[in-house]
């Protein structure tokens, strides 16, 4: 059967007022609905982002205060222990020189999400601008494509290691200790992971470029600025969204480990990354302090890539026709 | 203003290549000559239909009128100015006047933008119009083209294909073009809307008094439609001439293989039919054959078509045919000698 | 094919010359010194001789070319040497590493056995067990299997291998006793329980790794599997009358693996820069500890030569895909 | 407390040393078999002449040995000669200006060569060899030269007199190499000798079979060792890499390996290994404290290089008032108490041992936040501005730089002191480097502990056997890093005062013992009481062994590997 | 022409129905129709008319999820293909009934050899070795036209021209001398003169073979030009069914005659405007409980709007779905 199936339906009512149609968004919107895995990982995603943004407003213990007496507390193992005169006054329990584990795995996820929100954003912006740039003026194709498998080829630890020397007292004489490691870090990701979005984004562009509507805008005469903003930016969109949520999921990830190899921000500056790094050498006596951090990225991660796939879903048109 | 009778749209001689790079350096080593070396002209209020089979370059020599290539060669003139050479830049202030309706109505309108952006795209390109002028506007248009004002905001995705072949045309009508490129306007269509469409534009050029370069491989159509014909094969004119000599008398062998090729829905009159079927493919336009293109089809062939290309001539008045058959034999002969005595400069 | 070839092995020097001259400059940016790991007591003067007798007094002009010279000429010089026992070298200055005093490719050459065994044996393990997954939650998508394969492969991509690793360890080393926890770089396998014993050292290091490699790849088979699925041609292999398991496992197959064919290439450099972390844990020492010790020592040699190494790998797997695609695709001819 | 039990069994394994000893001698060289020993930090080279790090020193002590080592309680022992050199017995001149070793007959070099004097000779040679880049230089810096009148008698002549003339050819630092294999790796060429560098030839029990750099060494019983008895394993993989706590987890909780060294773990870790049964931790002190450095200049990022880190002073640290609230905010029995539990003790010393130079005069053990608070108030210090950081009287804002390396313990060290400096009013930012680059003394790096941009910095030092005196050189004013030495040099603080100067010279001309330790303690206490440093804790050196793993003595003086060949395998009940 | 010869393939109420997100597509509604040996038989509709599903339908080539046959009985040799097991539908497919598609561009697989593709189901369904299956489809690819057959069978779909790749997939289709052999839209995708060539063909092969062919197409010139009979779909459903001469001739459903009239002739003289059937083709969101057609039949009347026209006999063998054409009254 071919396509054409889809003719409107008369709506009911008022013959003569305008029919607004739904909003194509409000379709995919509909269809991503329909992606339990994608509902879930949004409702948690938001609701972390929540927890770790009003979270330490309304929990109100600062993440760096030290209770040195109150320290290895556990509630949580001793109440199903059924230890007595369990404290409830650090739910998450505390670390070993007495801070909150709750505080700091809010604070951690401020961090760790910001970071992988604005690392992803950054290779996002630079994937998509590079990709479209090559994709829609062939005389820079070979060129921009060059430089994208340069970057492939860069390493992105000894990247960061030397970006950590050269500009780290400049960025923190300007922005402060926690802000000047925090552009470090997110421009570090940034940079070392654009080229996958550049290259699908090309590609669709290249594809697009040669669709009738983008000849139509020419064949009016519409510049080449608008006919990329109008035409191609809108229609790129889904590759894009699917790989800003992998970027986002990337980013926490390369957080994590850049600062399990110890590269990351101050000591008394959590992220959940450093948090379950520090945790794992007490793993065994203390799983629950692995469990909060570790639970906090996978779950996100896992919340990010169902998005992701919910997202492509909800954004094929042939999908979403079904 | 330029006098009545001068052609809207004057070609001559129009190339379009698209280069062929090979080998270790990326040399061009030769080009697919998808337009090679078209002349018409369409005078003002008419329909020129063009046909041809796939691969043709008929698709291309219309977007290579408007100018949306650059191209490699010859004269493009409409309305009585020069645009063969001109930057992109100069053109955008030419596109009013000429407009283009494409295939395939799903592609060609932008899935992301509601009908109403769609039409008032170029208007906000090209006029000054305040938002509620070009709104109104864009109404008429609507209503011109048969579009229920109602779907204004609606996303093409929820119009069938007729529908949105009309958005597409309510678009090229924006700026009130004198010449219109309808780009095989009734190929994606289903038979009982193709009629719809067709009704259309033909009323829309009597109303705007609009030109038509009309591109189809449907026969019928062009014969319902276009007041002249021109027949594309590989690239260049076989056979240009008025609706009724042309299907009446076609000349050159391929316009008469074409013709009755195409199936007779009267199962009557399909059975006393004497069908002419060719044998083959097309060659491809990256290689074409020497000689004329046609030779290595033509049920007519004879030994001159293998080595001469023939010229593109008017054998009675306002008919044209690229054809060995009807060259006269001094011409034919004297194209012989010039092509012996450079074969032999050659050797 | 071989035109094409040749002449993206010709594109391909000069951008290799470029990737060679950033990660050059980047680490000639870098403040490091080769001296760093020297204690204080050695004297300003003595250092400064033994910067110069590492050919650090150079500017960065004398030193690329030289360094050029040394990876494209010298080295493989010594190395047909050691394979023909020729004498093309003849003694010229190899690449040194800064810290062991030793060719910085001697000692790649000693690592390289145990990044292959490990590194490339979870990414052997990974696409074994991606292709399956992928092949049948794309067959029967929003199965069951379907959602806990794609439960279980994004969780792998998830789950940081400091965290993962680490947890293998203490249940599997730890509390059952199973499993060595620290990989012993100089087992050779002779017999079978030398073997068995690679087998059991190798177990977690494998699994974490593929783990991740299982994860990423098997979404690329599920969805060139659901794009294939839907073409024309499967329909007219059912109506063929050929069985499902030929439409699937071959008619789809063999279309969508051409995507992942050159997805699984392009990923195999990777084997060859290690996985940091997960060596680190499990005590693999393989490329990607000598990388981290190397920058944490300011080797400049040994980090140069890996990471462009790397690179070149980057470079020539990127070919390698692209004519793999060939290869598998008839429809694309180069030239 | 587990960790009071581990102490008393390194003691205990220390005094019934003869008893095992006894039961190492009975049987044949190599017949426990294979031992594994890991070092979280791989070595790279087993020459460390080239090389010092302490990881590469110890690995070579495997095979290459000194003329006497220091034992587990810091005294010299002869090891390859007769008898320890003294004036009293003629070793040493009256003069202190030579030194005459007696080396034991019958010595071999792995490969069957007699050891000469011709070697040890040539040891001197080769580490002052012009361009050679020897890490021990200074072990042979004074000596004029070292004079072989017969083949067991080696004589080194000083330029000056030395009260303590044994820092060359001994300690693990400063072994002896063969003449023979290294005679062709003089000066410059001292680098290329990958095979010398990697395998040397040695006296010790083992040789090198196999060395991977950074990654692992597997050696063999020196066939040629000079008890027939020992050592009791045949074989040895020393492997490289991971981190400390892995090497903890694979000794006392998989028994994957005998041996594991220097865990700087947190006690609560440690203890949970301890629980996995297959190992125990020991420990030992020696001279290493984990101090705070105070930096007497000015390290304002805006200045110039010269004035920054040399010339101009610290706008408030120089005052005593400043830096002693700052000591006493401090909680050491709570640092002890995180950080090091039974393998670290409260001390208020640069030097705590041994106990001949250790001060006793100062006490630190309690914390005084008031009392702190009062001398800032009462020094000027105020908070003006009201944003809980105190300002000097003119103004200046009292927030300081803390940084330190990357490690576990200092990091929770320096949460807790930011939290109690804070507490007086100084505000703190923290900065971890990683360990290889802040101690790596790279010239080109801003995050050096040498050149020592920030206001203050936490480490450990410790100086190598068991005179001071070199050590305490570390506080003179020369010894400061500055740009013109390429930011080499020992005095971190760029502490300066010229009666310590005068002090330190005299403590090098005198020879009598009681009047060193007296000089020295006077030299320690002025130092930390003019703002050179906070010291915090004296640090245990802490490593595990396996329970079937006997014959082990922790020693904090020398390498720890310095008794292999006593080593042997205990019975599973052992 | 076979009149009354036996009728290979019998379908009686077939349904189907596709199951969409809110709701079903009835796109194929209660079709009936049989097909004689040797019988080309035409079937004309629209996109969406519900022709192609109703083929697939048949031989079970639709995926489900989202389609469902919902009833219906389809006779072929003796059996009722919507009931066999799957084994014995695929010896039909390919082996008794032959399926030549629409685009021969994506029909064959890319990325093998137009022999292999030729020979599997020679070796699945007949059991030829290698070797013959070899020369079974050099026979069948010069059966179709294709010169230098021995050679072509080792290139790959890519190499060979549209209207080679067509003549490729009736190969196939003809492989194992099917009974019955369904085209659906086999020259659609092609130009007019490659067309002229299949349709050539498909009749030189009908006659030298003597299957019975349905044949698909929205073309009606292509129709009049090959089929005996010709049944007419729209909104899912037959709603004319005749000898082809008849249909031309005397249509009786007024889709029929709009159809007929609004497609421009080459032979016949321009006229001022073409006919055109006014809207839009229906929705099939449910089952029909009136005429389909009703919104934009000229012709209709209120009886149209209450119930579904049943199909009215015409006389031999032509019958039409249409309560005008049958002049019902009005009255129910």
């Amino acid at each position: 059967m071919t396509e054409n199936t889809a003719n409107p339906p008369l709506p009911a009512g008022d013959p003569t007022a305008p029919v607004v149609d739904r909003n194509q968004w409000w379709d995919v919107w509909a269809q991503f609905r329909s992606h339990k895995g994608a509902m879930a990982g949004l409702i948690f995603l938001v609701g972390i982002t929540l927890f770790c943004l009003v979270g330490p407003w309304l929990w109100g213990i600062d993440p760096t205060t030290l209770d040195i007496r109150n320290k290895d507390l556990r509630p949580i193992v001793n109440a199903l222990w059924g230890v007595e005169n369990v404290s409830w006054a650090h739910p998450f329990g505390t670390d070993n020189l007495g801070r909150d584990i709750m505080a700091q795995t809010m604070q951690g996820g401020r961090i760790s999400l910001a970071v992988g929100w604005t690392a992803m954003i950054l290779a996002i912006v630079i994937g998509t601008f590079i990709g479209v740039v090559a994709g829609y003026f062939p005389r820079l194709d070979g060129l921009l494509m060059r430089l994208t498998d340069l970057f492939l080829a860069l390493p992105l630890l000894p990247l960061l290691l030397v970006m950590m020397l050269l500009f780290r007292d400049p960025l923190r004489a300007a922005f402060g200790p926690e802000e000047g490691i925090f552009i470090l870090i997110v421009i570090g990701i940034g940079i070392t992971s654009w080229m996958q979005t550049a290259r699908i984004v090309r590609g669709d562009v290249l594809a697009l470029k040669e669709r009738e509507y983008v000849l139509a805008a020419r064949s009016i005469g519409t510049p080449s600025r608008r006919v990329i903003t109008r035409h191609l930016l809108p229609n790129v969109l889904s590759p894009i969204m699917v790989s800003a949520t992998l970027g986002l999921a990337t980013a926490i990830i390369t957080e994590s480990a850049v600062s399990f190899l110890g590269l990351g921000f101050p000591p008394d500056y959590p992220t959940w990354g450093k948090l379950l790094a520090d945790a794992v050498p007490r793993m065994v006596s203390f799983p629950e302090r692995v469990i909060w951090p570790g639970l906090a990225i996978s779950l996100t991660v896992l919340a990010v890539n169902y998005i992701g796939d919910g997202l492509r879903d909800a954004l094929d048109p042939r999908i979403r026709g079904q | 203003m330029l006098d009545e009778t001068t052609p809207l749209v004057r070609i001559r001689d129009l190339k379009m290549h698209f280069p062929i790079y090979s080998g270790l350096f990326r040399r061009q080593t030769g080009a697919v000559k998808a337009v090679d070396g078209v002349s018409f002209d369409i005078q003002r209020g008419e329909t020129l239909g063009l046909v041809g089979e796939s691969g043709c370059g008929k698709s291309t020599c219309g977007r290579a009128v408007l100018r949306l290539y650059d191209i490699t060669g010859g004269a493009i003139e409409i309305d009585g100015v020069e645009i063969g050479e001109s930057s992109q830049s100069d053109l955008r202030r030419m596109r009013p006047t000429m407009q283009m309706v494409f295939q395939d109505p799903q592609a060609s309108l932008n899935p992301r933008m509601t009908v109403e952006a769609i039409i008032r795209e170029p208007l906000d390109e090209h006029t000054t119009l305040s938002k509620a002028e070009k709104s109104k506007k864009v109404l008429e248009l609507m209503d011109a083209v048969g579009l229920n004002r109602r779907f204004a905001k609606r996303y093409p995705h929820a119009f069938s294909g007729g529908q949105r072949q009309r958005v597409g045309i309510a678009r090229a009508l924006a700026l009130n073009p004198k010449f219109i490129v309808c780009d095989e306007p009734i190929a994606a269509l289903d038979v009982s809307i193709q009629a719809q469409v067709v009704n259309l534009l033909e009323d829309l050029q009597e109303e705007f008094g609009l030109t038509y370069l009309f591109i189809s491989h449907d026969l019928s159509m062009v014969r319902h439609i276009a007041t002249r014909i021109a027949v594309m094969y590989l690239g260049k004119v076989v056979e240009l001439a008025p609706r009724a000599p042309l299907y009446d008398a076609p000349l050159h062998p391929y316009t008469r293989a074409l013709l009755s090729a195409v199936p007779e829905p009267d199962p009557a009159k399909a059975e006393a039919r004497e069908r002419i079927v060719l044998q083959g493919d097309v060659p491809s336009p990256a290689n074409p054959p020497e000689g004329c293109n046609f030779c290595t089809r033509c049920p007519a062939v004879m030994d001159v078509c293998r080595r001469i290309d023939p010229t593109f001539q008017e054998v009675e008045p306002g008919r044209f045919v690229a054809c060995h058959l009807y060259e006269d034999h001094a011409s034919r002969a004297e194209k012989a000698e010039a092509h012996a005595n450079q074969q032999g400069s050659n050797a | 094919m071989l035109t094409y070839i040749i002449r993206r092995l010709l594109i391909s020097i000069p951008a290799l010359l470029l990737i060679a001259f950033v990660i050059f400059m980047l680490l000639e940016l870098a403040p490091g010194d080769p001296m760093a790991s020297m204690p204080l007591t050695i004297p300003a003067e003595v250092k400064q001789q033994m910067r110069e007798a590492l050919g650090l007094g150079e500017p960065w002009w004398v030193r690329f070319p030289l360094w050029l010279k040394q990876f494209f000429i010298v080295e493989p010089a010594y190395w047909i040497d050691s394979a023909f026992g020729t004498d093309l070298a003849g003694g010229q200055q190899r690449i040194i590493s800064f810290q062991s005093r030793s060719p910085v490719f001697d000692t790649i050459a000693e690592r390289m056995p145990q990044t292959l065994w490990v590194v490339g044996m979870s990414y052997v393990v990974g696409v074994a067990i991606a292709l399956p997954v992928g092949i049948i939650s794309a067959y029967r998508q929003y199965s069951v299997f379907d959602q806990a394969g794609t439960f279980v492969s994004m969780i792998g991509f998830s789950v940081p291998p400091f965290f993962s690793g680490v947890l293998l360890i203490v249940i599997f080393s730890v509390s059952l006793g199973w499993l060595p926890s620290i990989y012993d770089t100089t087992h050779s396998v002779t017999d079978w329980d030398s073997f068995v014993f690679q087998l059991r050292q190798m177990v977690m290091p494998v699994m974490v790794l593929a783990l991740q490699t299982t994860a990423q790849i098997s979404r690329y088979m599920r969805a060139a599997m659901l794009d294939n699925l839907g073409q024309d041609y499967v329909r007219t292999a059912r109506a063929k009358g050929m069985s499902e398991r030929i439409v699937v496992l071959k008619h789809v197959l063999r279309n969508s693996m051409i995507p992942v064919i050159t997805v699984i290439a392009l990923g195999i450099p990777s084997i060859f820069g290690g996985a940091i972390i997960t060596e680190q844990i499990f005590k693999v020492n393989g490329l990607g500890q000598l990388l981290i010790i190397a920058l944490q020592g300011n080797d400049i040699p040994m980090v140069m030569t890996l990471t462009f190494l790397f690179a070149v790998l980057i470079v020539m797997f990127n070919l390698i895909a692209d004519v793999l695609y060939g290869v598998f695709d008839p429809r694309i001819r180069y030239d | 407390m587990k960790l009071k039990t581990i102490l008393m069994g390194a003691v205990a394994l220390g005094a019934p040393a003869s008893t095992a000893f006894a039961q190492a001698e009975d049987g044949e060289r190599g017949r426990d078999g294979q031992v594994n020993i890991i070092y979280w930090q791989a070595p790279s080279i087993m020459n460390p002449f080239l090389s010092g790090g302490t990881k590469d020193v110890e690995a070579a002590s495997l095979v290459l040995e000194p003329l006497m080592r220091f034992d587990e309680t810091g005294e010299l022992v002869p090891w390859l000669v007769d008898e320890v050199p003294t004036v009293e017995n003629g070793g040493v001149s009256e003069d202190l200006t030579s030194i005459t070793y007696n080396i034991t007959e019958g010595l071999t070099w792995s490969d069957g060569t007699p050891f000469t004097s011709a070697d040890v000779k040539f040891t001197y040679d080769y580490c002052t060899a012009e361009g050679g880049g020897c890490a021990q230089a200074s072990k042979f810096d004074g000596i004029e030269s070292v004079e072989t009148p017969d083949d067991l008698t080696v004589v080194v002549n000083f330029t000056a007199p030395q009260p303590y003339p044994y820092s060359a050819f001994n300690g693990a630092e400063s072994p002896i190499i063969q003449a023979a294999q290294f005679a062709d790796c003089l000066g410059p060429r001292a680098p290329e000798c990958t095979d010398q560098n990697f395998m040397p030839i040695g006296t010790g029990p083992f040789v090198v079979t196999d060395f991977r750099t950074n990654d692992v060494i597997q050696l063999e019983a020196n066939e040629n060792y000079r008890d027939a008895s020992k050592p009791a394993f045949a074989t040895v993989t020393l492997k490289g890499g991971g981190d400390a706590t892995a090497a903890g987890r694979a000794v006392m909780e998989t028994g994957e390996f005998d041996y594991a060294w220097n865990l700087q773990l947190a006690p609560d870790v440690i203890a949970q290994m301890e629980a996995g049964g297959q190992g125990v931790p020991i420990a030992g002190f020696g001279t290493l404290v984990e101090r705070i450095m105070i930096n007497n200049t000015n390290p304002d990022p805006s200045l110039p290089d010269d004035e920054r880190s040399v010339i101009r002073p610290h706008p408030f640290l120089g005052d005593p008032a400043v830096f002693n609230a700052m000591s006493m905010a401090i909680d050491r029995p709570l640092l002890v108490e995180v950080g090091y539990g039974q393998a670290g003790r409260v001390t208020c010393n640069w030097v705590p041992a041994p106990e001949n130079y250790a001060s006793t005069s100062m006490s630190c053990d309690t914390q005084d936040i008031e009392g702190a608070n009062a001398m800032l108030e009462e020094a000027g210090y105020t908070d003006t501005n009201g944003d809980g950081i105190r300002e000097t009287p003119d103004g200046v804002p009292m927030q300081i730089l803390f940084q330190s390396s990357t490690n576990a313990v200092r990091q929770d060290f320096q949460a807790l002191i930011k939290d109690w400096w804070e507490q007086i009013g100084i505000g703190v930012e923290l900065r971890n480097v990683d360990s290889s680059v802040f101690f790596g003394g790279d010239p080109g790096s801003p995050d050096t502990f040498q050149k020592f941009y920030a206001d203050v910095e936490m480490y450990a030092n410790n100086f190598p056997g068991t005179d001071p005196q070199a050590y305490l050189g570390n506080g003179l004013c020369k010894a400061a890093p500055t740009p013109d030495t390429q930011w080499q040099g020992e005095n971190i603080s760029r502490f300066c005062m010229e009666e310590y100067d005068a002090l330190h010279t005299e403590l090098s001309q005198t020879a009598d013992l009681a009047e060193r330790g007296r000089i020295a303690k006077e030299l320690n206490d002025m130092a930390v009481q003019n703002g050179m440093m906070i010291p915090l804790v004296d640090r245990g050196r802490l490593s595990a062994r396996s329970n079937t793993l006997g014959g082990v003595i922790l020693n904090t003086w020398d390498s720890e590997l310095w008794n292999a060949a006593d080593w042997y395998r205990e019975g599973e009940d052992g | 022409m076979p009149d009354g010869a036996q009728a290979v393939l019998d379908v009686r109420g077939l349904q189907t129905v596709f199951k969409v997100r809110g709701g079903e597509v009835h796109a194929v509604n209660d079709v009936s129709f049989d097909l004689k040996a040797g019988e080309l038989l035409g079937v004309v509709g629209e996109s969406g008319s519900g022709k192609s599903v109703t083929m697939m339908s048949l031989l079970g080539l639709l995926p489900s999820p989202p389609a469902d046959i919902r009833q219906g009985r389809v006779t072929f040799e003796g059996k009722d293909l919507l009931q066999v097991d799957p084994a014995t539908l695929r010896d039909v497919r390919g082996g008794r009934i032959g399926f030549v598609f629409q685009d021969p561009m994506t029909s064959l697989n890319p990325v093998f050899t137009v022999g292999y593709q030729i020979m599997e189901p020679l070796r699945s369904h007949m059991n030829l070795s290698k070797s013959a299956a070899r020369d079974r489809a050099q026979e069948l690819l010069e059966l179709v036209g294709i010169p230098s057959a021995r050679a072509r069978l080792d290139d790959y779909p890519h190499q060979f021209s549209g209207g080679m790749r067509q003549r490729v997939m009736i190969a196939i289709a003809l492989a194992c001398d099917p009974k019955v052999l369904i085209a659906d839209e086999p020259t659609t995708a092609l130009d007019v003169t490659i067309q002229a060539q299949i349709i050539e063909l498909m009749k030189d092969l009908r006659d030298k073979l003597g299957m019975a062919v349905i044949w698909i197409t929205h073309d009606l010139g292509v129709i009049a030009g090959i089929a005996d009979r010709v049944m007419v779909m729209y909104g899912g459903q037959v709603v004319e069914q005749a000898p082809v001469k008849e249909l031309f001739g005397n249509p009786k459903h007024p889709y029929t005659q709009a159809l007929l009239t609004t497609i421009p002739k080459l032979s016949e003289e321009r006229a001022r405007r073409l006919t055109v059937i006014e809207g839009q083709p229906p929705i099939l969101g449910e089952a029909p409980s009136a005429c389909s057609f009703r919104d934009r039949c000229p012709r209709a009347i209120p009886i149209c709007a209450r119930r579904n026209p049943p199909r009215f006999e015409f006389g031999d063998r032509h019958d039409a779905a249409c309560f005008v054409a049958a002049e019902v009254s009005d009255a129910g």
